[in-house]
């Protein structure tokens, strides 16, 4: 039942709203509404009661297995969560002076600081929002370093087909054509094919290391040689630096730019959708390009904001504020948590589960998409077996894993494997939980063999069966109308 | 090892599943010379107890000031209710909801979202959020452009009584693809963006008129006049609104003869802390004929196997994970957890809470206004009616009475004379329902003290 | 499973423990520990999932309808969690002096007038920490009176056979014999029994009005006359305060001792068990014997705490410091949100649902034990009928409401009415949630009359199935234990 | 209507079902001369917002002082996520688990607690709280005295180094029932409860022997020979113990040659703030044979119709609800909330966490106590060993330094000389593992000052 059900007319939760209203403002007739808007009308019981109804009907890290590939969805620890809502923090308008702000800046400055360590980058930008964002901030940057150098002619960006459908559309926001570079059969790049797109045309090129495919671009040292002799630039995905945090860095491998998600590798909730913090970092060459704010630490100690004055090449500024503050701070709090060593153990572990995992499931019988490469923090599995002995999807199988209590691995992606699973554990996840895993992927497999209805027709055991995602974009219903308002907007 | 399960028999174990001798052994397939020997340049591991002091003494710097500052950021109430159950950690903890069945907490949530924007804005479907209002701006503007099918023109209409951040912003995000924007100028006397004013730019067509209402000011604009001109010159009408204003003024589907095409604005007022400037939530609306040109998330409602009633992520085709380069927009991730804030927020309030409180908010600052323009020099710059806002212009320079308002804990106005020197000295002014009329009075007190010493 | 039993041997949380670990201190070798406890070894991210999922088992307030008669579980008000919390008032250590603390005293002093104005008591202890101290507070105060008088053969406290089971249990904790008074069959107490039963050992007389049976004891003037002529006192128990609050008193009943629940009236939260708070307010008379501490204001303004060498007479302290703290805060939020009339209109709304409740389940067939008497905030059903018709108890009705998502009434409570159900619906609850509940009760007794064995069974939806009660105490299982510890003390 | 959910709509719906006309003559059956016109000395409601600033006004008018008192309520770390999740509805609003069916969460809760206590305490059983310390040492000593068959004496050895709070206590509720408490007085050398003092108490038999592990001065008690002594004249021993000091000492189950018969104590330190001195919870541990004497909920595990483990309440019949006036207690409402953070935080910590805390306690509270005896006329008051706090005699009356400190921002401890007259001027202080040595300097320092100002 949906919260605008549950209204009823005249039913209130006053405590919510000034007791007294004033007289209505002056606002001249023509201005003002005629009707008031169609909200729920209910009690602060019932907000209470459907609201906390509706997140039991939520999967999420506090209650599931959710080994989604590429989310990197690990524990958010919940010191990050109350110490980013401290008054001092919580309370700050973004307009308030810098000088009354030192407290929250020396974290972001620290963070920014943090950052350039596990990248190897020179300078780092806090201020976009989410990991597509601070991918168009990097394409941005591209833009403003060839069009700064007077090189106006590079309007490709080459992204391999595996990427990210971020990574082209970031692109294209940026105003670049984006051209697509194959994949080896052993799933690196397929470097000549690199090679023969290189160009007077080409801006640079976006990848992530380890891949989509869940292995480590071998080639990266001449990809960038190839990218960086062609006069182009290496933008470095960060969705993936789960994998490597500790291990290797973008800056080491050539990267000029990187982005980080925050709520992927340095453990910020993900919200149901968000969001997210996506910082920028960059090789010095592009520093001045950075989008703002920036915090900078003057040599009498305090911080400072950087704005277009000090930084005029900037591309700008990409929200209103200065970010996701409060995903920064707890992005701040959990690398103060795990300090150097607790930063560097983190590929370890979600390397070692992803590579267990792998070979628990081989050895059972599961199909690898690239069982000769070393696993990364995660791997494809291929369901092209059981889909053509059982009749049974990937997607089928997915579905039958939510009623065995585990969240489903991202299915259909990359599009380049066939019926695919793929599966990142995270270092938070114990090895009880991936044998679990285990045991549900056996169980429903032979589940597929003797009963295939049975994952057929899964879920079975959650809010909802199957829905139609079908139907639901045949017959769009976006948005609850009243009765009374049918009439008019219906 | 912090949040790291594993035993020393635990990882015997899994290394030889794999069949390996060393954790270090899975990382071979990296180039040995790039791997790292170990970070530097980041300090060592504190315990939680360690990390709260540290926050605790760092949150103490960062003095409160009585706030009165608007521009684009609102002190409102925030039920208790509200972050209680938003930071749930079902909601708190949960993914994008891909996997629907298991997520339909999330998914109702947005879709009941979706439905309080839309009777808000008097528009047909919403999305479940961008990053915020400035962003969100300039997605319509993207997706203007790309609607509409009248005209070919990349020129669009922006007030210069907008946010000059979001106009900066905007401009950010748009030029790479060939967008102009053309400010269009604000009457000196009234505050408001005149109609003639649009014809002025001079232009026969464009993509699109933002229209702002209330404007950065605070001032009120004629948004029929201004919808109408758009529609007439083929340019799609962008609304760009106060949510809680939104309580009391005409909604933008309802504006001039045919509604406003597109609306859109930042949802912090609904539920979120001000918290340093994010995470807020852009929120669009749009009419049914342009909803296949919405960027970010859409939730629909569907049903199951069983024909019962479920919700899920809808219109995917659009997305940057379908469509790639050619999707709608490039977000993935956005503010979802806000919305979760937004929606219990507006269910807790109604309409009728909306209402008063954004009644009150312009009372207050009503009040504020009358009792800082009583102290001499200080007066109004503009003469058209207002909501939540007032521009005053200051018989001293701004950034200095501001720093010493601050000096006094009082966060004192938007200084206006960066982005508006033509107005300097002035600040914006803004009271929500938080702000008490003994806090109004000592505001007028400090200031009538420190212009004095200024004279 | 247990959290025990997900441990495993050198699993941490160890953000959570000082990093390094000093020296052990010099504890002499036959006082120190030989052996560790076995205590759960898990990570921070198993502890979160773990008690989430946990708590998703539960009934609550927040979740269902939780009509437990003579439990008041109504909506409690998330702004006094909250409140309760700030910084101020929970770090405060009890031993802090009184004038560091004035705003945490001026909200209790506040409270106080508040509990003297809803029960017209002239003075008020915060002391107890739950409605049974509350009680034995009352009851020695009763002793305190009488002995303070030097009347010392006072050994007798009569109460009524409806009484609460705390009710003879405190009296005999003070000392006292206990004098069982019947009811009549209207629901009144037995007024020619009880005078019969007045003599020079009476002590007092402790009631509830509205009693346990749902109804307002109609004599309640004439009891008091005749207890105060016999020398005695009469004290109220509070457990049924809800039901008359703003309406009538118990100060104007003619009790001489009042206790009252928080974590019913007040609203504050029952947390699974507790923590309460069951403060005592007194006639002019008894106010020397109250319980400490006991918040004062003085001339000037400022609060203290009273001592033994204020009230040389209190019977004493009831627990280590103020009581619960914590609960007292909630209360008196809760008492600021409502304010006077809000405060007034609880009862109001209480009744009116108990009475429409009652009235729609008559007439849907169902048979009220005091049918002729008007309902108070709670009322009896009897089931006896449908026990004797369908072979089906209230117990089970009452575990198939659980299937229906309600939680259940309280069963077999009071002893008098036999198959019983008591039903308490609160004012926060909503007219359709009441709708609803008749319909689960009508929709069960078709299920009893058709399939006797689906209300028998059940529950059959929720995490366990009816659970063996003469098994737990037969086979006591109280402890989990290691393996290893099985041997030590099994 | 605050939190009332009525629209005019049901009411009149509802009165009419009913059959009654108006609310008011639902109360027809209170004699019309009880019934109030109105309330009155009530303020007016407030809305959340307004109660929200009233109430931060005030918590900020209760300053925070730098805390170096222990003396039965302790100042440790609380991890985030113990509140976050005991604060969750389905616990903060679920009652007392009658319906264990729709409880199961609570009860595997409460089932995990008493595990743990067990395992701490070295026992065969605990039950589900009691109000607070004090409280559960008086339920200890009632049920002694029931549970003791080898003698009728009433008779209790307390030992006077014991927390005066709770010898207050104890006696309040224990002497109703006739039990007779007798004081064993301390070592003035050691401030250990001597063997020999028991036997000086000059009785053969009594009920029991209350025994306190650390004492109230800090000081380790032999608890071996304690208890040995009790059980050789017929007495139960009864330990009252600190659950982090368990991590280290020798459980209450091995003390001596047959183990404590009742372990109880504050379970505060595990999970639960300060909150000026409640809501905190008490314990208690039995061995089996007493287990039908033990007052308070217990939590037994059993099965279901299909065979699948569940947690229920037992032994039902002991309490008041089942056994009125016969029941082992009348505790109904206990501090079940405050068992659920107790449980999560163990959890969390784990025995080899909990060791960490109580070893850096230990050392933190010799590091001031080094410190503070550094100062001269400061001096330790005893010599035995102490575990997390400890006596020191001043050379100046202890209630003007408490207040000095206090100006300074620093509390500075429990002063001795209104509860111990014999070593005024004395302070007892205590220095958790939250206290830094930064801190304890500043104290040493400030200390040191006052001192001299009074010389």
């Amino acid at each position: 039942m949906l919260i605008q059900e549950r209204s009823r007319p005249g039913r209130r939760a006053p405590a919510q709203a000034p007791l007294c209203a004033p007289e209505p403002p002056p606002i001249p007739e023509h201005l003002r509404r005629s009707s008031r808007p169609v909200l729920p009308e209910v009690s602060e019981l019932e907000v209470v009661r459907h609201y906390t109804g509706l997140s039991q009907k939520n999967f999420s890290i506090d209650t599931q297995f959710y080994p989604l590939g590429s989310c990197t969805m690990k524990y958010n620890p919940r010191a990050c969560h109350t110490l980013a809502m401290l008054p001092g923090f919580v309370d700050r308008h973004p307009l308030a002076p810098e000088d009354q702000g030192q407290g929250l800046s020396s974290c972001l400055y620290e963070l920014q600081e943090i950052l350039k360590a596990v990248t190897g980058m020179d300078a780092i930008s806090l201020a976009p929002a989410a990991g597509a964002q601070g991918e168009l901030a990097g394409v941005l940057m591209i833009r403003a370093y060839h069009h700064a150098r007077g090189d106006l002619e590079r309007t490709e960006i080459l992204i391999p087909d595996a990427a990210h459908g971020t990574n082209p559309a970031s692109a294209a926001m940026a105003g670049f054509e984006v051209r697509e570079i194959p994949t080896g059969p052993d799933g690196d790049v397929d470097l000549a094919a690199l090679r023969s797109a290189l160009g007077p045309k080409t801006a640079g090129i976006m990848l992530t290391n380890p891949s989509t495919l869940g292995v480590f671009e071998r080639k990266i040292q001449a990809i960038a040689e190839a990218i960086h002799a062609a006069g182009g630039l290496l933008y470095y995905d960060g969705a993936n630096l789960n994998g490597i945090l500790g291990q290797v860095r973008p800056g080491d491998m050539g990267f000029d730019i990187v982005h980080v998600n925050l709520h992927k590798t340095f453990a910020t909730p993900h919200g149901g959708g968000g969001p997210g913090a996506g910082p920028v970092g960059v090789a010095a060459h592009l520093a001045p390009y950075l989008p703002l704010p920036l915090v900078e630490r003057a040599a009498d100690g305090r911080y400072r904001w950087l704005t277009e004055s000090d930084r005029p090449q900037s591309i700008g500024r990409l929200t209103a504020f200065g970010g996701n503050i409060g995903v920064l701070l707890r992005a701040y709090v959990y690398a103060r948590l795990l300090g150097r060593e607790g930063l560097g153990r983190v590929a370890k572990f979600a390397v070692l589960n992803a590579n267990y995992l792998a070979a628990r499931l081989r050895a059972a019988g599961f199909t690898l998409a690239y069982p000769e490469r070393r696993v990364s923090h995660e791997f494809i599995l291929t369901l092209k077996p059981e889909a053509k002995a059982f009749g049974v999807s990937a997607m089928d199988i997915a579905k039958r894993l939510l009623d065995y209590g585990h969240h489903a691995p991202t299915t259909y992606f990359p599009l380049l494997v066939p019926e695919c699973l793929l599966i990142e554990p995270t270092e938070t996840e114990s090895k009880q939980t991936l044998d679990d895993f285990v045991e549900a992927m056996i169980a429903i497999r032979r589940e597929a063999e003797q009963d295939p209805e049975l994952p057929k027709n899964a879920p079975h055991h959650l809010p909802v069966r199957r829905l139609d995602e079908v139907h639901a974009a045949r017959h769009l219903d976006l948005a609850w109308r009243s009765k009374s308002s049918e009439g008019d907007h219906g | 090892m912090s949040f790291i399960p594993h035993t020393p028999e635990d990882i015997a174990e899994m290394l030889a599943v794999i069949g390996v001798s060393a954790i270090d052994t899975l990382f071979d397939e990296i180039p040995a010379d790039l791997r790292l020997k170990g970070l530097e340049n980041i300090p060592e591991a504190l315990s939680e107890l360690e990390v709260t002091r540290l926050m605790q003494a760092r949150a103490r710097l960062d003095r409160p000031l009585l706030n009165f500052v608007g521009a684009g950021a609102y002190e409102h109430h925030i039920p208790a209710v509200v972050w209680q159950i938003a930071g749930r950690g079902e909601f708190y903890s949960a993914y994008t909801p891909y996997q629907a069945e298991a997520s339909q907490g999330t998914l109702q949530v947005l879709y009941e979202f979706q439905s309080m924007m839309a009777a808000l804005t008097a528009l047909d479907a919403a999305n479940a959020s961008l990053y915020d209002g400035a962003s969100a701006l300039a997605e319509a503007v993207l997706m203007a452009v790309r609607a509409n099918r009248q005209t070919h023109s990349r020129q669009v209409l922006i007030p210069r009584a907008l946010h000059p951040a979001y106009r900066r912003v905007v401009r950010t995000l748009t030029a790479p693809q060939g967008i102009e924007l053309i400010e269009v100028p604000f009457a000196r006397q009234t505050g408001q963006t005149p109609v003639a004013a649009l014809a002025e730019a001079g232009i026969d067509e464009c993509a699109a008129v933002i229209i702002n209402q209330p404007n950065f000011f605070g001032v009120l604009e004629e948004v029929d006049a201004l919808t109408d001109w758009a529609h007439a010159h083929k340019a799609l009408a962008i609304a760009l609104v106060n949510p809680i204003a939104l309580a009391l003024l005409k909604p933008p589907g309802e504006w001039g003869a045919k509604g406003a095409d597109i609306a859109c604005g930042e949802a912090q007022p609904l539920g979120m802390p001000l918290s340093a400037g994010g995470p807020y939530a852009g929120f669009m609306c749009c009419k049914r004929e342009h909803v296949r040109q919405l960027p970010g998330r859409i939730v629909g409602r569907t049903i199951d196997r069983d024909g019962r009633t479920g919700f899920t992520l809808t219109l995917q085709a659009r997305e940057q994970h379908i469509r790639r380069g050619k999707a709608t927009s490039n977000i993935c991730t956005n503010q979802g957890l806000m919305l979760t804030a937004a929606t219990i927020h507006l269910a807790l309030l109604g309409a009728e809470g909306l209402e008063r409180v954004a009644a009150t908010c312009c009372a207050h600052t009503r009040l504020l206004a009358e009792r800082l323009s009583a102290i001499p020099g200080v007066k109004p710059c503009f003469s058209g009616p207002c909501f939540h806002e007032r521009a005053l212009s200051l018989p001293a320079p701004s950034a200095a009475v501001l720093k010493a308002l601050v000096a006094e804990g009082i966060l004192g106005g938007f200084d206006l004379a960066q982005d508006y020197p033509e107005l300097a000295p002035a600040l914006l002014v803004c009271a929500t329902e938080l702000r008490t009329a003994d806090e109004i009075a000592l505001y007028a007190e400090r200031l009538s003290a420190i212009l004095a010493s200024h004279r």
